[in-house]
């Protein structure tokens, strides 16, 4: 039974690619990918159930294994890759009518997807740090043809930057991953990369070598969670990806990647005192918001700021790793999981925008709630919730981060991030509101787009910001998976 | 085998894994480029095999056979059919840095790779483990050919020198991380690589160039 | 059983339940049921906070709310009190709603939000925990927002206003939270009692910071100098009845919080907060006042208003502190229920004022003084109402804002025994401004009144303006019920001033009493509006009668108006708004600093002959100028270089990331 | 302002001692009791008039002793005292300057024109006489009429 | 309230109720003299006030109630104001309206009401005046308060009684810097707020110059003389706050038949002696144009400021 609910994750979105590679794209499978993802976040309900009522599990010879971490961070893929694959149909609908995709690259957009999923549910299964690695260039590899699928010339572009970032950043982890082998191989012989044994044996591991491995582990794993200084590939993939993959690699696939940081942060927390780490991701923290802000500032395309957004919160997740303890972390997971919701909604949304109006220029799209009111109010609130506004659940897990940062002393560092978050926040405003508010334009085009969206469309949005506001009024049957998360990272039982 | 042998078949490997990726900075012909490359992957074979020949250990050498493969073989192969497919830009003619500053350049970067290993080398001093720095250089000059070289096909290199440095580190220090970690970690590469050489063919069919430094479509 | 408690419980229930009623129930049946949702919620509240107000102190904590924070409420005196003036204004704006939004205000969305937005303005002084206070804050924030953006399809500058509103309402929102949570991480969790408990052993230097940080964020919420931008721009815009709810009931929060963080969490502090607080209400005051004597946009004036009266708040608030660190509890009391009764009356008569603004703009269209006039033959019950809260908006008798600032005063004089050096000069300062505050009110609410109401309509639209429908009326006749009382009999309100005053100060007795005659306790003072009012009265109807009996008995004539004989005079002889102010406006030219543009057009056929001349005056935020301008250039120039960042080149990318790596190792080297 | 002070002192009283009251009082301006307020018309004059109306109300013939005062508005007045032959352009105005008077009220017509046009009698922009347009109760005869019959008309109305 | 309040406040209703116009009489004659006129006599106001009140009202066509209210409530600000200050008793008919702050509010309530009168009729001139008297008295406000304040704060209270008692129990006060610069600015004041030169030509004929007159064109009859009478009050009123608050003595401090007698005396000798004083001066001043008023009145805003934190720091115990 364990075995199976551990597995599925993985096999199910595999079984599905398969089904697309046989079956290609029609209306019958149109389906499956919704389907599998559904199973996926069934399945990641029912391990959290187990973890936690029991302990962590362990399958096929010790290369997976599931503890309140691994279970959230499913229910986080699970959960956000429904949303998207849900809305998936339509958009590929959309788009053949347009003539912009045919059915073959449908059915292969589909299958890369599922296989996608099931890199990244593999990547926080895996029990064992060089799995991980595996599993999340692996999960590099699949989505380059998902980024440059339209294969337009920035498209292409978008794709090579994206590959060539990631893997040359995802190479340094490699490194740190070796180094840190040499490191535990010589301590604690047999540990080798196994989270559990490097965790509880991590107290003996050589500083020197571990410094090293550290930096490069977070700096390599922070490429692709789209930390500075490697984060450049992020906006242009995200604004060329199609809208449902680009809500699936901001949604999760960054924090997947930055669930490898929170893993490796234990161990050098534990080899190197709290120092070490926390210095070294409040900088680059500190230094994705001031880049984000930056370049948000004067930003004129509306899924790039959708994208330096996402670099904004993976600072801010990054910050609350910095922290440490309870709150922080439980903060962390609960913004992962937010962010994630209301990310995707928004790329949804961003999917729809571009479909309707043909342009991902911000100064192009006007009087959008007058033209689309659901799609616009859901961009809109979307968007107020990324800036962190209540009932959203953002809210609530930043304040969490900035409490438990000042509460830890690092309150300048706070204080200037929560200055930078001000900045962030009026420019996303500004940009937003230029696009969503206003009399409809009544110039060539205007009404070239029905009015209403498709049902299934405009109720993945609804349900991601209900879900989202939901979490943030109250975790509840999450809140034990939270804690004991926590308590697994914050080392105090 | 003795250790002196050991010891200098290893530096002899090592020696020639750097002078390598140095050579790879050197040289602007791709083509050559590429054989230097293949070179470096069968010195890379080469210091496995000399491990695993020294610790006697079957599993190793297999590895070592398989590295053999891969990075003398596959890749360089894949490589190669990029390349053909390239047409007239066969030359890195004006690298980002040039040559001179780029050789000074790996001068320094060699140091730094030095300095960084000491901590590996306390760890554990062996004949192995100092050469650790070799592995660690070719990290950084394989970096730094990403950052300089304008053609896809360097950049690709770039890549993958970093990569036989990972490569080296890692069985320099350890005999390996266990084999299904090696096996995904030479599939990710592969695919990878299989991936970057497909981007480059469409990037040259949308382009008509592979100069990166001219892909700046997506900006702000 | 705690009728705090179910108040509470109610309203929120009321709330939530009304906002989900606008959600499903189809456009023509909406508004009724929630108006009468919001008046509920208004009604809850009031309960609460009166059932508070007279002793009853409740606190409940729910910890399965708010992720990783649980809420926590509790009442006393001092929420109490803003409790009942937040509900007080809703059950006034939401009858009045019923009847306003009928004109396109009725979409689901801005239904929705109105009685969340009240709910979220009764739960924030209900707030005892800094977690809870800050997500109320923000759902207040958003509510709000949601609700300033209604009518963004009928104009461009909603958005505009939209936008300044979000900014400065969030850094408002990110200086408060830096402000509590340096608090926080000096206590030992984060609820009000902890705090209360941490903060008297605190480093003055943290207190200053906290102080500091939470008087901007909430000076910026009560549009107090120089965080007032977003206000003269989002209360005209907004709705009129979400502007009155805003006005109202809104900045009074920025109040409240500085009050419970600087009396009631900090206990008091230095004299230099206090100075601090006071000298920024007195500029607010005049600056406020000056605007508005200078708006010709009718609702901009009222907004403008609003920050003059903040003010004036403030300075009572920062007398009561400064009176409060000399250890002058009676004086700190006085200015402390001056300051607490004028929240009082300027959320009655601000209330009033805007919902007649929103019934003219709803009858005529507009709301530019200069384009109206003459409303008063077909709107009377507006312009009675208006009236009415002009008469109290400019401090005269008997109008409510003369009550509370001649309680000000009142604080201000007796300040002599306190003083020091710095309370020397700053009580002279403060009591011009307030002065000054007092002439310029007057002047400004003449000309809105006058000019809007009386003379004779300046455009088509103004002419044929009727009345709005009755519910619009019920909402301001409610009001103007409020004013009026709060006018002749303020004892009502008193004993509720009182016991919020002496909570927040600690001190043993209420400092004001009274039934008809108010009367100072501890020392001289006392005025009696009833009595002032019935002298009045009494006077008039004696005069009314001498002047009968003595003079003759001639017959009123009605005769034409003295045109000098000669034709009959238009519209456009009569004096606008503009105009009127336009002596005030040189007076302070200096200040005000008005822009004006000359654009003479010539004849084609000779540069000599002049076609048209066209002048056009603005009159502009001088500190906007002076302030936001440039912090907004920088930050435009940011942008704008920081766009070098992405360029688009890989190889840029790549080497961020490569000299990064080799940096840290080298640092990694060196530090060893 | 000290000479001004002594050019005051040397001045001193520069009114004409008053003469004796006029015998005829107005019945009907018993009303006024003292005081009346005077709006002055110019209906076409040739100003000759208004010159001397200007030496009337000045310190010598001191016209404000009697009660007679100039004032801005129609409305405050109790009379008007018309100028000038009345013009074509004027009449009209005329017209209405005596409707906004408040009753009650009397017209003093000042100089031979204000009575019969004078010397601009059947002139095309003349439309007549001041009782032409407006009842009128005091004439003052004169081209123009001295001070001191202005006067005398003028303590006509107020009696004293 | 007390029975020498409720004397007084009865005295001091008919005091200014019917010696006010003869005030204004007394006024003109000074100024007709000095001119070297023969002056209509010192009762000649009241025999317009009679005039006035006997002749018919008129309303504008197109005005409001305001129009018509505006003038009675005029008058009975006044008149409230002129039962309740101390004028010739320190005790008030209704003490706690006989505070500093009332009597002024009300005193500015009824300049409103006429200004919007003025707005109400819907005339440049009615408009005009409005504007000019608005801008006057906002500024005349502060320094009216501030003067106020300066005198109060020595004596912590604004109730006018207090002060007068006060001064009368230290007579050496009123020679305080204090005092002085107080009493200079609100003389200031005063010729402002009651129309008087160099603010405004209480006989001017020239609508370009006129500001009180320019509100009040429309006006006739027996309305035009309750306003004419409430300037008349107003003017009264303001003397003798000025003479009572600096010189109080003679007001009558017991309910005795002869101090009230001498508090009369004291007063109507007060006033008649300051509005001497003010129109003797006037005959040496010309009209400042309307925009160097402003100028006027912040050197008295100066003067009052001054002399408040004079009281403070006067009153420090160095």
């Amino acid at each position: 039974m364990t075995h199976l609910l551990l597995l599925a994750p993985v096999v199910v979105p595999a079984l599905g690619a398969v089904i697309y590679a046989l079956a290609g794209w029609r209306r019958a499978t149109a389906w499956v990918s919704a389907a599998s993802a559904a199973l996926v976040l069934a399945t990641a309900i029912a391990t959290s159930a187990a973890v936690v009522n029991d302990d962590p599990h362990t399958v096929l010879a010790g290369l997976l294994r599931v503890d309140a971490l691994s279970a959230f961070m499913l229910v986080v893929i699970g959960a956000i890759a429904f949303l998207a694959t849900a809305a998936t149909p339509d958009h590929l609908r959309t788009e053949i009518i347009a003539g912009r995709a045919s059915s073959r690259t449908a059915a292969r957009h589909c299958l890369l997807v599922q296989l996608f999923l099931a890199a990244m549910a593999l990547a926080v299964l895996a029990a064992n740090l060089g799995m991980l690695w595996v599993a999340v260039e692996a999960t590099t590899i699949v989505t380059a043809f998902l980024v440059g699928q339209r294969r337009t010339r920035p498209a292409v572009e978008a794709a090579w930057k994206y590959v060539v970032i990631c893997s040359a950043g995802i190479a340094l982890a490699l490194l740190g991953t070796f180094l840190l082998n040499y490191a535990s191989q010589h301590t604690a012989p047999g540990a080798g990369l196994n989270w559990a044994e490097l965790a509880a044996s991590a107290h003996t591991l050589d500083p020197g070598v571990t410094r090293i491995a550290v930096v490069l582990l977070i700096v390599g794993f922070g490429t692709k969670a789209g930390l500075a200084p490697l984060h450049a590939w992020l906006p242009d993939a995200h604004s060329q990806a199609p809208a449902p993959v680009s809500a699936l690699m901001s949604g999760v696939l960054l924090s997947v990647a930055f669930y490898a940081i929170l893993r490796v942060k234990v161990i050098a927390d534990a080899a190197l005192g709290t120092g070490f780490a926390r210095t070294l991701l409040v900088v680059i923290a500190l230094a994705s918001l001031a880049l984000s802000a930056s370049l948000l500032l004067a930003q004129r395309d509306y899924k790039r700021m959708l994208a330096y957004s996402s670099i904004e919160h993976m600072g801010l997740l990054a910050l609350g790793a910095a922290v440490g303890g309870r709150l922080a972390i439980a903060a962390v997971l609960l913004h992962i999981l937010g962010h994630g919701l209301a990310k995707s909604v928004l790329f949804l949304g961003s999917g729809h925008i571009l479909q309707i109006t043909g342009t991902s220029r911000i100064d192009q799209v006007r009087g959008l709630a007058a033209r689309q009111p659901v799609l616009a109010g859901c961009f809109g609130l979307g968007v107020l919730a990324l800036i962190g506004l209540p009932p959203f659940s953002l809210f609530a897990s930043e304040l969490g981060i900035a409490r438990a940062g000042f509460t830890a002393g690092l309150g300048w560092a706070m204080a200037a991030a929560l200055v930078l978050v001000l900045v962030i926040a009026a420019a996303l405003v500004t940009h937003t509101s230029r696009m969503v508010l206003g009399a409809a334009p009544d110039g060539p085009g205007a009404a070239t787009a029905s009015p209403r969206m498709n049902v299934i469309a405009g109720a993945a949005l609804v349900v991601g910001l209900l879900a989202c506001a939901a979490i943030g009024v109250t975790t509840g049957p999450l809140h034990p998976l939270l804690s004991l998360a926590a308590d697994l990272l914050a080392g105090t039982p | 085998m003795s250790h002196d042998l050991y010891v200098q078949l290893l530096d002899l490997a090592c020696g020639v894994l750097l002078l390598t990726a140095v050579l790879v900075l050197w040289r602007r012909e791709l083509a050559v480029i590429i054989r230097v490359f293949a070179l470096q992957g069968l010195a890379l074979a080469a210091l496995v095999a000399v491990l695993a020949a020294h610790e006697g250990s079957i599993e190793l050498g297999a590895v070592a056979v398989g590295i053999l493969v891969l990075r003398a073989g596959v890749l360089p192969a894949l490589l190669r059919r990029a390349l053909a497919a390239a047409g007239e830009e066969r030359r890195e003619t004006r690298p980002l840095v040039n040559v001179a500053s780029s050789l000074l350049a790996a001068a320094v970067l060699t140091l730094l790779g030095y300095a960084v290993s000491q901590p590996l080398v306390a760890l554990a001093p062996s004949p192995a483990t100092q050469a650790v720095a070799v592995g660690m250089t070719v990290v950084l000059i394989g970096f730094f050919v990403l950052v300089t070289r304008r053609r896809a096909l360097s950049q690709l290199v770039g890549f993958l020198l970093m990569d036989n440095g990972i490569t080296a580190v890692g069985f320099l220090t350890t005999s390996g991380v266990g084999l299904v970690v090696e096996l995904g970690v030479s599939l990710d590469v592969l695919l990878a690589v299989l991936v970057l050489q497909i981007l480059t063919t469409r990037m040259r069919a949308t382009f008509g160039d592979t100069d990166l430094d001219e892909l700046r479509e997506l900006h702000d | 059983m705690n009728l705090v408690h179910a108040g509470l419980g109610a309203a929120v229930a009321v709330g939530v339940l009304s906002a989900l009623l606008a959600l499903i129930t189809p456009r023509r049946l909406r508004l009724v049921p929630v108006g009468v949702g919001t008046v509920l919620v208004g009604a809850f509240g009031v309960l609460a906070g009166a059932v508070a107000v007279a002793g009853q102190a409740y606190s409940v904590e729910i910890p399965a709310l708010l992720p990783l924070f649980g809420v926590s409420f509790a009442v006393d005196a001092l929420s109490g009190l803003f409790l009942v003036v937040t509900g007080g204004v809703a059950i006034a704006v939401a009858v009045y709603g019923i009847g306003y939004a009928r004109h396109g205000l009725d979409g689901r969305g801005v239904q929705a939000v109105l009685p969340l937005f009240v709910l979220a303005m009764l739960l924030v002084p209900a707030a005892a925990s800094v977690g809870t206070f800050l997500v109320c804050w923000e759902l207040m924030a958003l509510t709000s927002l949601v609700l300033v953006l209604a009518e963004h399809q009928q104009r461009d500058t909603v958005a505009v206003a939209g936008r300044w509103y979000a900014v400065m309402t969030h850094l408002g929102m990110v200086a408060i939270l830096i402000g509590l949570l340096v608090l926080v991480a000096h206590s030992a969790d984060d609820s009000f009692p902890a705090l209360r408990a941490a903060a008297t052993n605190l480093s003055p230097v943290v207190a200053n910071v906290v102080f500091v940080l939470t008087l901007v964020g909430f000076t910026s919420k009560a549009g107090i100098l120089p965080l007032h931008a977003w206000l003269p721009r989002a209360h005209p815009e907004a709705p009129s009845h979400v502007s009155a709810l805003m006005s109202a009931a809104m900045v009074n929060l920025g109040i409240y919080g500085i009050a419970r963080v600087g009396f009631d969490l900090l206990g008091g502090g230095p004299r230099w907060w206090w100075l601090l607080v006071l000298v920024l209400g007195a500029l607010s005051a005049v600056y406020g006042i000056l605007q508005a004597a200078m708006s010709s946009d009718l609702k901009r004036l009222l907004g403008n208003s609003t920050t003059e009266n903040m003010g004036l708040v403030l300075v009572g608030v920062g007398a009561a502190g400064l009176f409060a660190s000399a250890g002058d509890d009676v004086l700190a009391g006085v200015a402390l229920s001056a300051a607490l009764l004028h929240v009082i009356n300027h959320a009655a008569f601000k209330t009033l004022l805007f919902l007649s603004a929103g019934s003219v703009l709803h009858a005529t269209g507009s709301r530019d003084l200069d384009a109206l006039g003459g409303l008063r033959a077909g709107m009377p019950v507006t312009t009675w109402g208006f009236g009415l809260g002009a008469l109290a908006a400019s401090a005269l008798p008997p109008g409510t804002a003369f009550v509370s600032e001649w309680l000000l005063l009142q604080a201000l004089i007796h300040g002599l025994p306190a003083s020091g050096a710095a309370t020397a000069i700053v009580m002279p300062v403060a009591v011009a401004a307030v002065a000054l505050t007092a002439g310029l009110a007057v002047a400004t609410f003449v000309k809105a009144f006058g000019v809007g109401f009386l003379a004779r309509p300046r455009s088509s639209a103004a002419a044929n303006a009727t009345e709005s429908p009755v519910s619009m009326l019920a909402g301001m006749g409610l009001a103007a019920v409020a004013c009026v009382t709060l006018a002749l009999v303020p004892s009502v309100v008193l004993p509720a001033v009182g016991s919020a005053s002496t909570m927040t100060l600690g001190t043993a007795q209420p400092a004001v009493s009274g039934q008809v005659t108010l009367q100072l306790n501890g020392v001289a003072g006392a005025l009696s509006p009833l009595l002032l009012t019935v002298a009045l009265l009494v006077v008039s109807v004696v005069l009314v009668g001498a002047v009968r009996l003595i003079a003759a008995r001639r017959a009123r004539r009605t005769a034409r108006l003295w045109d000098c004989g000669a034709g009959p005079l238009s519209p456009r002889m009569e004096y606008t708004a503009t105009s009127f102010a336009e002596p005030l406006q040189r007076v302070f030219d200096d200040v005000v600093q008005p822009e004006q543009d000359i654009d003479v057009t010539h004849h084609q056929e000779s540069s000599y002959l002049v076609q048209a001349v066209e002048y056009r005056q603005r009159v502009p935020d001088r500190l906007e100028r002076r302030l936001y301008e440039p912090v907004l250039r920088l930050i435009t120039a940011w942008g704008s270089v920081a766009r070098r960042l992405a360029t688009g080149s890989v190889h840029r990318y790549l080497g961020y990331g490569f000299y990064t790596v080799c940096g840290l190792l080298i640092l990694l080297v060196v530090i060893r | 302002m000290l000479s001004l002070w002594r050019k005051i002192r040397r001045t001193g009283r520069v009114a004409e001692p008053a003469p004796s009251q006029p015998s005829e009082e107005l019945s009907v301006a018993a009303e006024l009791g003292g005081s009346v307020q005077i709006r002055h018309v110019d209906a076409g004059s040739c100003n000759g008039c208004e010159v001397e109306i200007g030496s009337a109300f000045g310190p010598v013939y001191d016209a404000e002793r009697y009660g007679a005062r100039l004032v801005a508005s129609p409305r405050h007045a109790d009379a008007l005292l018309v100028t000038g032959p009345v013009t074509r352009n004027m009449a009209e105005p005329l017209r209405r300057t005596y409707e906004a008077l408040p009753e009650p009220k009397f017209v003093v017509a000042v100089g031979d024109c204000a009575r019969n046009c004078g010397v601009f009698a059947e002139a095309y922009g003349v439309t007549g006489a001041v009782r032409d347009v407006v009842p009128v109760d005091v004439e003052i005869a004169g081209c123009p009429p001295r001070p001191e019959e202005i006067v005398e008309g003028l303590r006509k109305l107020t009696g004293r | 309230m007390n029975a020498l309040g409720v004397i007084g406040g009865v005295l001091q209703f008919v005091l200014v109720v019917a010696g006010s116009p003869f005030l204004v009489g007394v006024m003109r004659q000074v100024r007709a003299r000095l001119e070297g006129r023969a002056g209509a006599g010192i009762g000649q106001p009241w025999r317009d006030l009679r005039k006035l009140l006997r002749k018919e009202s008129i309303t504008p066509r197109g005005t409001s109630e305001v129009f018509r209210i505006a003038p009675l409530v005029l008058v009975a600000t006044t008149v409230v104001v002129a039962i309740v200050a101390p004028f010739v008793t320190t005790a008030s008919a209704v003490d706690s309206v006989a505070d500093l702050f009332a009597v002024v509010a009300l005193l500015a309530l009824g300049t409103v009401a006429l200004a919007l009168a003025g707005l109400d009729t819907g005339t440049a001139f009615g408009g005009m005046g409005a504007s000019r008297e608005m801008t006057i008295i906002a500024l005349v406000e502060p320094t009216l308060l501030v003067s106020i304040f300066a005198l109060s704060v020595r004596v912590g209270s604004t109730n006018l009684g207090a002060i007068v008692t006060s001064t009368l129990q230290d007579p050496a006060r009123v020679i305080s810097p204090v005092s002085l610069l107080a009493a200079v600015a609100l003389v200031v004041v005063i010729i402002a707020e009651t129309g008087r030169l160099p603010v405004d030509n209480p006989s001017t004929h020239l609508e370009l110059t006129m500001v009180h007159e320019a509100m009040i064109l429309e006006y006739a009859g027996r309305d035009l003389g309750l306003v004419e009478w409430a300037s008349a009050m107003r003017l009264t009123a303001f003397l003798g706050l000025l003479a009572n608050l600096f010189v109080p003595w003679g007001i009558a401090t017991a309910a005795t038949p002869v101090a009230l007698l001498a508090g009369v005396a004291a007063f109507v000798i007060k006033v008649v002696l300051l509005g001497v004083l003010l129109s003797a001066g006037e005959v040496f001043l010309a009209k400042l144009r309307l925009f160097r008023v402003p100028e006027l009145l912040a050197g008295s805003f100066l003067l009052s400021l001054l002399a408040v934190t004079a009281s403070f720091f006067l009153a420090q115990p160095h």
